[in-house]
């Protein structure tokens, strides 16, 4: 393979660091913070697979299989919860979320 | 190509099976029956867990079940029980709560259950991907219990802080397993350790290491990534809070220390140092950040953050005597715990709940047993002896000691004094203040057995702590011995 | 020896009835049980006295262990010698006289029983400092007349002026005991042992050996023997240690003469003879004592000359005899001075009391420039007085004349600069002394009457209960003297006297006063008392105006004198004031700002501003959050990445 | 070989920047499009290195059904357009800072990668020839057999994002149903009530 | 008789009053308290006969540990429940117990308030004081030592003064600080030792620079306990807002426990470490002395000013202590034991007048003796004890410090004795101001003198300066052998040092 493992590697650290950055950067809405987990998610995915396919195991595909059917109930629920408070709060903008503090 | 589920196997991981069935059984019952359903859901839950408790303590212990995913020892067998007993308690006292704040609800007892599941194989987990299964199903079902009162502001904002910082979390443990697993082409504990053997310093695993030690100090809120902790405590439904304080906090320690133990135990010099930081973190902010603060269950979440420190001071040692000094803080650190909370439930005034702390003002004069049990914790949490909170923090010191970390111990006992300011002061007001309104009466059928049976534990501990230091030894000494023939 | 513990315990027995019983038993009662007590006390006293000085032994009771502590053994003992025995006739007899005198004088105070609890208990006291036969136990006396005059002092507790000379009386003797106090730690140091007998016996072996005190080295007997020499100053007035003593005078009258002239005051003296076998073989010591004891002689003779208050004027004469009596064991005459106690004892509790008799009289003034004229009204009180100032100023047949004549001799003999020192001093002191005594008479007896008529209406002759006891110290002011009483204390050197019980190194300084003081010297003394006398008599009779106009002329020196030389401004200035200035910067700046603004206080401001700063960290922003969690994953990942390409 | 290298680039281009697209456009719906285009590069990417199996998976589960889900509920919240807040400029060269030594301890952790003997002991599966055993069909083999305890842990897990999603959002409002027999049952008296009403008082 | 537990009797009678006292029943508030104070006062009586049966039964010829109860406590880590006493700690105890029916009958009338559990705090308190000073285990005493911070804490927050809560916290946090350092010690000694009974450490010998930083850890926890200077500010904080009861148990007993720290760990245990660091311990006593001396003269609150006083006394058992000959530590034990009778009965003095009148500042008395002629007499007889005047117990421990302390230094002699006149003269201007004078206060007029109660628990006291002060060898003779048997242990350390040792030793 040309492309080495360390692409895939490099490829999935700049997408974690991407996922990250927009997880504390974002001021927006809460929505593009769940997109960034989704995002790392995705690069963990790409390491998995890459070493996967490098060890020539199978493990890290099965550990990504599971981590993909985790992200989705993760998403779900997280939804879930973007929505009943967006029901109490009208608003899910990242400013919003601080009645709590100090 | 083998059985998929060979028989002994089962019978090994008996208390999951036995939580499997009895959470989807109860959530059958919840929604086939519609008469009083919540009361019988909810006292079936208690009882299925109990009943877990007893299949973890009677089932056999030794086993590896499932090719290694799992590892059924002595150390889980002492953390299922550990947190068993948190969940029932916090459970049984979530009773009265539920049903005054109008969330009597029987899906929440079938959370738990299920998270209590989660934990279950987060304690026993011998693989990363077990330890990712298992603590997202716990995570999964506490971010839902968070948020549980769903028409309330402040516990759906805590849902969601949960949740968003749990996933961020969880991808940080995440990436760390992806690293561990290319680096060492196993996802297995024992793959690890073997081949930590051939190459023990592989840059690769240890930031592996410290990203998995993220992830899990995430979930013991251990500094700096302890920031959900004070507002989720707040803001959860107070029962739950007090589930959050007892159960997944034994399972995440669990873990911790079974991970870095088992299959990192050739990293101990580095990892140490990762504990030792976080410890000192710990220590530092619990004591620092609970002081001024007005609302006793954030208050709580502090004190819990500064728990959390200490017991990292025994797994900082990275001995067997640091294992043996961290079970033992949990434990009672468990039995403190949920006593404080129980009175912290107690706390109504007119049928609602009230948190401030100031709300205790004079309670010796009002209610001089509730006052006595809640000085009886804080007293305890503030590590006075003879009360058992004393000997958690004597154990783990111990350890730290005989591991040669005096820094570390000296840094300890200086933060207890400054935690233990906030802690009597909450003394102080109950007994020095003069009272503010009564809380309502009787305290409750629920409450009451649990706020005097940890009580007394926490009281006579210094009388009958064998039987618990006997089995704190025997699961370090299995953990221990397992992975680190030196004896570490 | 029962009957010597009884002249000891009597006393005790005395102050417990009278102190704990007297409400029970009654104002009238309990006082007469006390003097009968004590006079109970004397008879035997004087019986052990006989006893005594026949034999050459001393005779120890020994009661029981008080401290036992390694080798640092302490008993309550009783040990009589010869100069026990010279003290114990001289307290037990004027405190006799001084209890009954007190009948009469308290007759009219409310807590009579209380005044002779404390005369007793001070009685006791003393005779426990006279019979200790260790260090300790004399420390026990030493501080017990202390407390007793602190009390007795103050027995007028509504005068503050008394609370204040009764607070000054202790803590001044305080200052005292702190050197005598480590004079006796000093003792068990070099020692082992802080019995006398045993001390004396090694003190030979000790001699000329140096001992290291706060990093100095210092001859061993030297430093002890000055440590307790400034308990002796404290406790017996002398300069710089005096200014209690004055003050003292606000307590009742009886109390001035038993304590502050007879007894107490005589401790010091008591001491340094005890302890002559170590000041014998320290002879800066000794020199010590000489300069001090003459420096007080003529300073207190100076002030007392140009004091008003009648009782003060004795004081001083108190502290200049006192002054004479360290002078004497200074130069080695250790037998002389004790007979100047003796004698001393007798005709100042007379002073004392015949001018209690005054004050008695007129009303309770003091102040002599308010008196005047009184003879014809009080002729026994004014023959008395008469005794008393001649046996003071040493005239001739006065047993005065033969201890002071005799200090001045041995002062005389001997050689160098504290020999010529004293002596000189002794003489000039000696005319002082004259001079104001008569003075004293002068202006209390004699001349215009000037106190207001209603006074002069009631001043009358004491009551027969004050001045029948007197009798016994007139006839001991006028006999004192004679060889039987005080005499054969002196002939011979006292050797034959003392025994054992004195220690006198090299020439007999006495034997050699006796033997080779020229005619011209006696002669001399006697001039000058003489001549004070009648230089009171040209000054204050003749020409009346003359104290005034040398009063103005010198005024700036007049001051001085009538300021005791300042004495007491300097010690305010010096000690009392910045002590108390310190103290209470000690207490604000150093205890609250400095201790509690750096300790507790301080560590709790901090914690709690830096508990405020973890509140802010706590934002309520997720992205805060999350970025914390970032940078807590960088530091740690970074940390080890250093560490392992670094 | 260079064809796939070609590939991965292109398809790690587009990856990357529709990532930075999610993080940073204005408008939410744009984000959870352009995440849908992040998930079919990285699918493609599986495809590289023969995790066919995974990115079907991740087509299909992603795409279609998280993603959708985001969308769905974006639409349903309708956000509007939220504005940029005041901060996240000054936060931005601190953060970016971070993240570039994350970004570079990664790399270089992740070039530090070799082939040790010791691995070869530690593979549980070794991923059998793809002429012997598809992708699929390998996950398969071990999915249900050795991994099944996860599998059906992972079940749970779905179970319990299910409850969680209905208890969180059905609402237990009392929502006014038709009921036949009340309506039958009612009876004038039951609910009207007679007032003298006298002008000026009220009732 | 040595059969019988006796000293488990002794620690845990106090807990099974106080469980007493849970149980007592009363008609209404009164009786209740009535009735509560009855069965608080009887047990700590019982207690007191029960430790007077052990003094009867002490063997004052051996320097080993008698009444010796050993049984498992927590095997797993060789940590035993272990009693026993020496002459070291045998008056100690005699002390508490007779201190505790004191405390408890000057409250009498003046705790009105919560009473119940007032008494149960004071007996609490006794049991873990007693608890302190038997323990044998060092996990054991310092469970003790520390479990008293807890009623202590509460007597002065709920019963207090003005600025009980101040206090109270001051009290808290700083003896804990000192307290967990010496936890750190304890582990430490354990991790080498491998045990934490008491007798097996003082023959351990530890390593000579571990010494030093065990020596500091423990002497962060005593130092604050005694208190010494600079570690003394919270007392005189604490003793004023305490209640009477409270300063007498502060000052007769908790200072104690520093001190005996110093005596039962320092100095055997750590032998070198203590000689390397006398002159530390030489000159922060000093300074105590000097310094606060100063300061309580210009004191205006009584209780303040007695506080400051136990400072200075303290400073004069921790130079005793560590001039590490017989007469010194025999000294500072005995000084003590008599700054536990003295300056508890001095507290009991304010007590008094301050029940009657609600003040404790000198300005608002003067010229007691004429109402209070008893009052003033019992106040005489402890203010000269606290003097220091031969013939009270104050004495008898002073001198023989001093006279340990100049064996061992003249410099530390010389300047501590200079405490004596400073003593005498902050006490004796209290006196005055207090008791002398012009009665000239309207609302003193009417003062009562001491009443039946005051004196059942007065004469005692007075009994005991008396007697202690007189005949101090009935306590010193059961002190000798186990304080001969402290020197020569320190001994060996000691001869290296340049301080010539009494040749008794």
């Amino acid at each position: 393979m040309a492309v080495g493992l360390e692409h895939y590697l490099a490829l999935a650290a700049i997408l974690f660091t991407l996922g990250i950055l927009g997880i504390f950067l974002n001021r927006k809405n809460v929505i593009i913070i769940l997109m960034s987990v989704e995002l790392m998610l995705l690069a963990v995915n790409i390491n998995l697979v890459a070493f996967s396919a490098e060890l020539g195991d199978l493990v890290g595909q099965v550990f990504a299989m599971f981590v993909l059917t985790v992200a989705a109930a993760e998403a779900a629920i997280g939804l879930a919860i973007l929505v009943v408070f967006f029901r109490n709060r009208s608003s899910i903008a990242v400013e919003d979320i601080s009645t709590m503090k100090g | 190509m083998m059985a998929a589920f060979p028989a002994h196997d089962l019978l090994s991981i008996l208390p999951a099976l036995w939580l499997a069935i009895a959470g989807m059984a109860l959530l059958m019952t919840g929604v086939f029956i519609s008469r009083n359903v919540s009361h019988i859901v909810f006292w079936g839950a208690v009882a299925s867990l109990v009943i877990a408790g007893f299949l973890a303590i009677v089932s056999p212990v030794g086993g590896q079940p499932f090719d290694g995913l799992l590892a059924v020892d002595a150390f889980g067998r002492f953390m299922t029980v550990l947190v068993v007993t948190g969940a029932v308690l916090a459970l049984i006292m979530a009773r009265g709560f539920m049903r005054r704040e109008s969330m009597e609800r029987f899906e929440l007892p079938v959370l738990m259950v299920l998270a209590t599941l989660g934990m279950y194989l987060m304690v026993q987990a011998n693989d990363l991907m077990t330890l990712y299964v298992g603590l997202e199903m716990q995570s999964l079902a506490l971010y839902v219990c968070a948020a549980f009162q769903q028409d309330k502001l402040r516990s759906t904002e805590a849902g969601l802080k949960y949740f968003v910082l749990g996933a961020v979390a969880s991808g940080m443990l995440l990436y760390g397993c992806s690293l561990v697993y290319g680096f060492s082409g196993s996802t297995s504990f024992h793959g690890i350790v073997a081949t930590l053997a051939a190459d023990s310093d592989s840059t690769g695993i240890l930031v592996g290491a410290v990203f998995i030690a993220a992830g899990l100090a995430f979930k013991i809120s251990a500094v700096p990534f302890h920031m959900w902790t004070p507002d989720v405590y707040e803001g959860a439904p107070t029962p739950v809070t007090a589930f959050f304080s007892a159960a997944p906090k034994m399972a995440a320690m669990a873990l911790l220390v079974r991970v870095l133990v088992d299959p990192f135990a050739a990293l101990v010099d580095q990892w140490q140092q990762i504990i030792f930081l976080l410890a000192v973190g710990s220590m530092a902010l619990g004591a620092l950040g609970a002081i001024g603060q007005r609302n006793i269950k954030r208050l709580m979440a502090y004190s819990s953050i500064g728990h959390a420190g200490f017991a990292l001071v025994g797994l900082a040692a990275g001995s067997e005597a640091g294992v043996h000094g961290v079970l033992v803080y949990l434990a009672i650190y468990l039995v403190m715990g949920l006593g404080t909370w129980g009175c912290i439930l107690a706390m109504r005034r007119d049928g609602t709940m009230v948190e401030g702390i100031d709300d205790l003002a004079g309670l010796s004069r009002s209610q001089p047993a509730l006052a006595l049990a809640l000085a009886v914790f804080m007293f305890s949490m503030a590590g006075i002896p003879p009360l058992a909170g004393f000997f958690g923090k004597f154990y783990v010191f111990l350890a730290a000691i005989d591991a040669g970390l005096y820094t570390l111990t000296v840094i300890g006992v200086l933060m207890s004094v400054v935690g233990a300011f906030y802690y009597i002061r909450i003394v102080k007001l109950m007994y020095f203040d003069d009272p503010a309104d009564a809380f309502d009466r009787p305290v409750g059928r629920d409450l009451v057995p649990v706020i005097a049976v940890t009580a007394v534990v926490t009281v006579g501990f210094f009388l009958f702590s064998d039987p618990l230091l006997d089995s704190a030894r025997n699961a370090a000494a299995t953990l221990v011995a397992g992975v680190s023939p030196t004896g570490q | 020896m029962l009957h010597a513990a009884a002249v000891v315990f009597l006393p005790l027995l005395g102050a417990v009835i009278s102190g704990l019983f007297g409400r029970w038993l009654g104002d009238r009662i309990a006082p007469v049980l006390a003097s009968v007590l004590l006079v109970a006390s004397a008879v035997l006293g004087w019986i052990v006295f006989f006893q005594l000085t026949g034999s050459a032994e001393r005779v120890t009771v020994h009661l029981f262990t008080w401290i036992d502590s390694g080798t640092f053994e302490v008993s309550w003992a009783l040990a009589f010698d010869q100069v026990t025995a010279v003290m114990l006739v001289v307290v037990t007899t004027v405190s006799a006289v001084v209890h009954v005198y007190s009948l009469g004088y308290m007759a009219h105070d409310p807590h009579r029983p209380r005044f002779f609890a404390y005369l007793s208990l001070f009685t006791f006291a003393m005779l426990m400092l006279v019979t200790a036969d260790n260090f300790v136990q004399m420390f026990f006396g030493w501080e017990g007349v202390g407390v007793c005059s602190y009390l007795l002092i103050g027995f007028w507790y509504k005068r503050p002026s008394a609370n204040a000379a009764a607070i000054k009386a202790f803590i001044v003797n305080r200052i005292g005991d702190f050197g005598l106090a480590l004079g006796v730690m000093g003792v068990f140091l070099v020692f082992d042992t802080v019995a006398f007998d045993a001390v004396f016996a090694a003190v030979p072996d000790v001699a000329g050996t140096s001992i290291s005190f706060l990093s100095m080295e210092i001859d061993t007997l030297t430093l002890l023997c000055l440590l307790l020499f400034v308990g002796a100053m404290g406790k017996s007035a002398q300069v710089p240690l005096h200014t209690w003593l004055p003050d003292a005078m606000e307590g009742p009258t009886p109390v001035s003469a038993l304590i502050h002239a007879a007894t107490m005051v005589t401790a010091g003296v008591f001491m340094v003879v005890r302890l002559s076998p170590m000041f014998e073989f320290a002879p800066t010591a000794l020199w010590v004592v000489t300069i001090v004891g003459a420096s007080t002689a003529i300073f207190a003779a100076t002030v007392g000359l140009a004091q008003n208050d009648i009782k003060r004027v004795i004081a001083y004469s108190t502290c200049s005899q006192l002054g004479y009596m360290f002078l004497a064991c200074g130069v080695g005459a250790y037998p002389v001075a004790l007979f100047h106690l003796f004698t001393h004892a007798f005709f100042k509790a007379l002073l004392f009391l015949g001018s209690g008799a005054v004050i008695h009289a007129v009303g309770g003034e003091q102040d002599m420039r308010r008196m005047g004229g009184l003879w014809r009204r009080m002729p026994v009180t004014y023959a008395y007085m008469w005794i008393g100032s001649l046996a003071l100023a040493g005239i001739p047949v006065f047993a005065g004349y033969w201890s002071k004549d005799l200090i001045i001799e041995s002062a005389w003999v001997t050689d160098g600069f504290a020999g010529g020192y004293a002596f000189w001093i002794g003489v000039g002191a000696a005319f002082l002394t004259a001079l104001y005594s008569w003075r004293l008479i002068i202006m209390t007896f004699h001349g215009r009457p000037r106190m207001t008529a209603e006074v002069l209406e009631h001043v009358h002759e004491a009551p027969r209960v004050m001045w029948v006891p007197l009798l016994v110290l007139a006839g001991g002011a006028l006999v004192g003297g004679l060889p039987m009483l005080g005499g054969h204390m002196v002939d011979h050197g006292g050797g034959e006297f003392f025994g054992s019980s004195i220690l006198m190194l090299g020439e007999n300084v006495i034997e050699q006063a006796h033997r080779d003081t020229p005619l011209a010297i006696k002669a001399l003394i006697l001039v000058v008392a003489t001549g004070g006398i009648v230089a009171a008599w040209w000054a204050y009779v003749k020409r009346p105006a003359l104290p005034e106009r040398l009063a103005s002329r010198f005024s700036r020196s007049h001051r001085f004198l009538l300021n005791k030389w300042y004495f007491d401004e300097v010690y305010e200035a010096l000690l009392v004031q910045p002590a108390k200035r310190v103290g209470l910067g000690l207490w604000k700046t150093g205890d609250g700002d400095v201790i509690d603004g750096l300790g507790p206080d301080g560590v709790a401001s901090a914690t709690l501003s830096l508990a405020r700063r973890a509140r802010v960290l706590q934002s309520g922003y997720l992205y805060h959050y999350a970025f914390a969690m970032l940078i807590g994953l960088v530091v740690l990942a970074s940390w080890f990445l250093f560490r392992i390409w670094g | 070989m260079i064809l796939q290298a070609l590939a991965f680039y292109l398809f790690a281009a587009i990856l990357l920047v529709s990532a930075v697209v999610v993080i940073s456009a204005r408008n939410p719906v744009h984000s959870v499009l352009c995440l849908i285009l992040a998930f079919f590069n990285a699918a493609a990417l599986f495809v590289l290195v023969g995790a066919e199996f995974l990115a079907m998976i991740l087509v299909i589960v992603y795409v279609g059904a998280v993603a959708v889900l985001f969308l769905f509920v974006v639409m349903m919240l309708d956000i509007d357009h939220a504005e940029m807040r005041q901060g996240f400029l000054n936060y931005l060269p601190i953060g970016a800072l971070v993240g570039l030594v994350l970004l570079v301890e990664l790399v270089i952790v992740a070039g530090l990668w070799q082939y040790e003997p010791a691995m070869a002991a530690g593979l549980a599966q070794p991923v059998p020839p793809l002429d012997v055993r598809s992708n699929t069909a390998a996950i398969g083999d071990v999915l249900y057999t050795r991994y099944a305890l996860l599998f059906q842990a992972a079940g749970i897990i779905l179970l319990i994002a299910m409850i969680g999603a209905i208890v969180l959002t059905l609402r237990h409002r009392q929502i006014k149903r038709q009921r036949i027999g009340d309506q039958v049952r009612r009876r004038p008296e039951d609910v009207i009530r007679l007032h003298d009403a006298r002008s000026g008082e009220g009732v | 008789m040595s059969q019988w537990p006796l000293l488990s009797l002794a620690t845990f009678l106090p807990l099974v009053g106080a469980a007493f006292v849970l149980l007592t029943r009363g008609d209404n508030e009164e009786a209740l308290a009535r009735n509560t104070r009855y069965v608080a006062l009887w047990t700590s009586f019982v207690v007191l006969v029960v430790v007077l049966l052990i003094w009867a039964a002490f063997d004052t010829t051996t320097a080993e540990f008698q009444f010796v109860e050993r049984a498992p406590w927590i095997p797993a880590f060789g940590i035993e429940f272990h009693l026993g006493i020496d002459g070291i700690s045998l008056f100690l105890i005699v002390l508490t117990a007779f201190l505790v029916p004191v405390c408890i009958l000057c409250s009498w009338d003046s705790i009105r308030t919560r009473v119940r559990e007032y008494m149960i705090a004071f007996l609490v308190m006794e049991s873990f004081i007693i608890g302190v000073f038997c323990a044998l285990d060092f996990v054991l005493f310092y469970l003790f030592f520390e479990a008293m911070l807890i009623p202590m804490f509460l007597i002065i927050g709920i019963w207090g003064g003005p600025r009980r809560i101040y206090s109270a916290f001051k009290f808290f946090l700083y003896t804990l600080v000192g307290s967990v350092l010496l936890l750190v010690a304890v582990l430490t000694m354990y991790f080498e030792a491998g045990t934490t009974s008491i007798p097996d450490l003082m023959i351990w010998g530890f390593d000579e620079d571990l010494q030093r930083w065990l020596w500091l850890a423990m002497f962060a926890s005593f130092a604050v306990k005694v208190p010494m200077w600079p570690f003394h500010t919270w007392l005189p904080d604490a003793h004023v807002e305490a209640p009477t009861a409270g300063s007498v148990i502060l000052a007769g007993i908790l200072l104690k426990m520093g001190a005996y720290g110093f005596l039962r760990f320092s100095l055997p245990m750590l032998p070198e470490a203590s000689v390397f660091f006398t002159p530390l311990v030489y000159s922060l006593s000093i300074v105590a002395i000097i310094y606060t001396s100063l300061v309580a003269l210009m004191q205006e609150d009584m209780k303040k000013l007695i506080a400051y006083s136990s400072v200075a006394h303290m400073g004069f058992v921790t130079i005793g202590l560590f001039s590490m000959n017989q007469q010194g530590i025999e000294g500072g034990l005995f000084q003590m034991l008599s700054h536990g009778v003295v300056s508890a009965a001095l507290f009991l003095v304010v007590g008094v007048v301050y029940d009657r009148m609600h003040s404790r500042l000198i300005a608002s008395y003067g010229g007691l003796v004429h109402r209070m002629p008893r009052y003033a007499l019992v106040f005489m007889v402890f203010m000269l004890a606290s003097v220091g005047l031969p013939g009270t117990s104050g004495f008898v421990g002073e001198f023989l410090v001093l006279v340990g302390a100049f064996q061992a230094n003249t410099w530390v002699a010389f300047l501590a004795t200079t405490g004596i006149v400073l003593g005498a003269a902050y006490m004796l201007w209290l006196y005055r101001r207090v008791v002398f004078g012009e009665l000239v206060k309207a609302e003193l007029k009417s003062i009562s003198d001491c009443n039946r109660r005051e004196m059942l628990f007065f004469v005692p006291l007075v009994a005991a300066v008396l007697i202690m002060g007189i005949w101090p060898e009935s306590l010193l003779d059961a002190m000798h052998v186990s304080v001969v048997n402290l020197v020569e242990q320190t001994a060996g350390a000691n001869e290296g040092a340049s301080f010539a040792m009494g040749d008794g030793g």
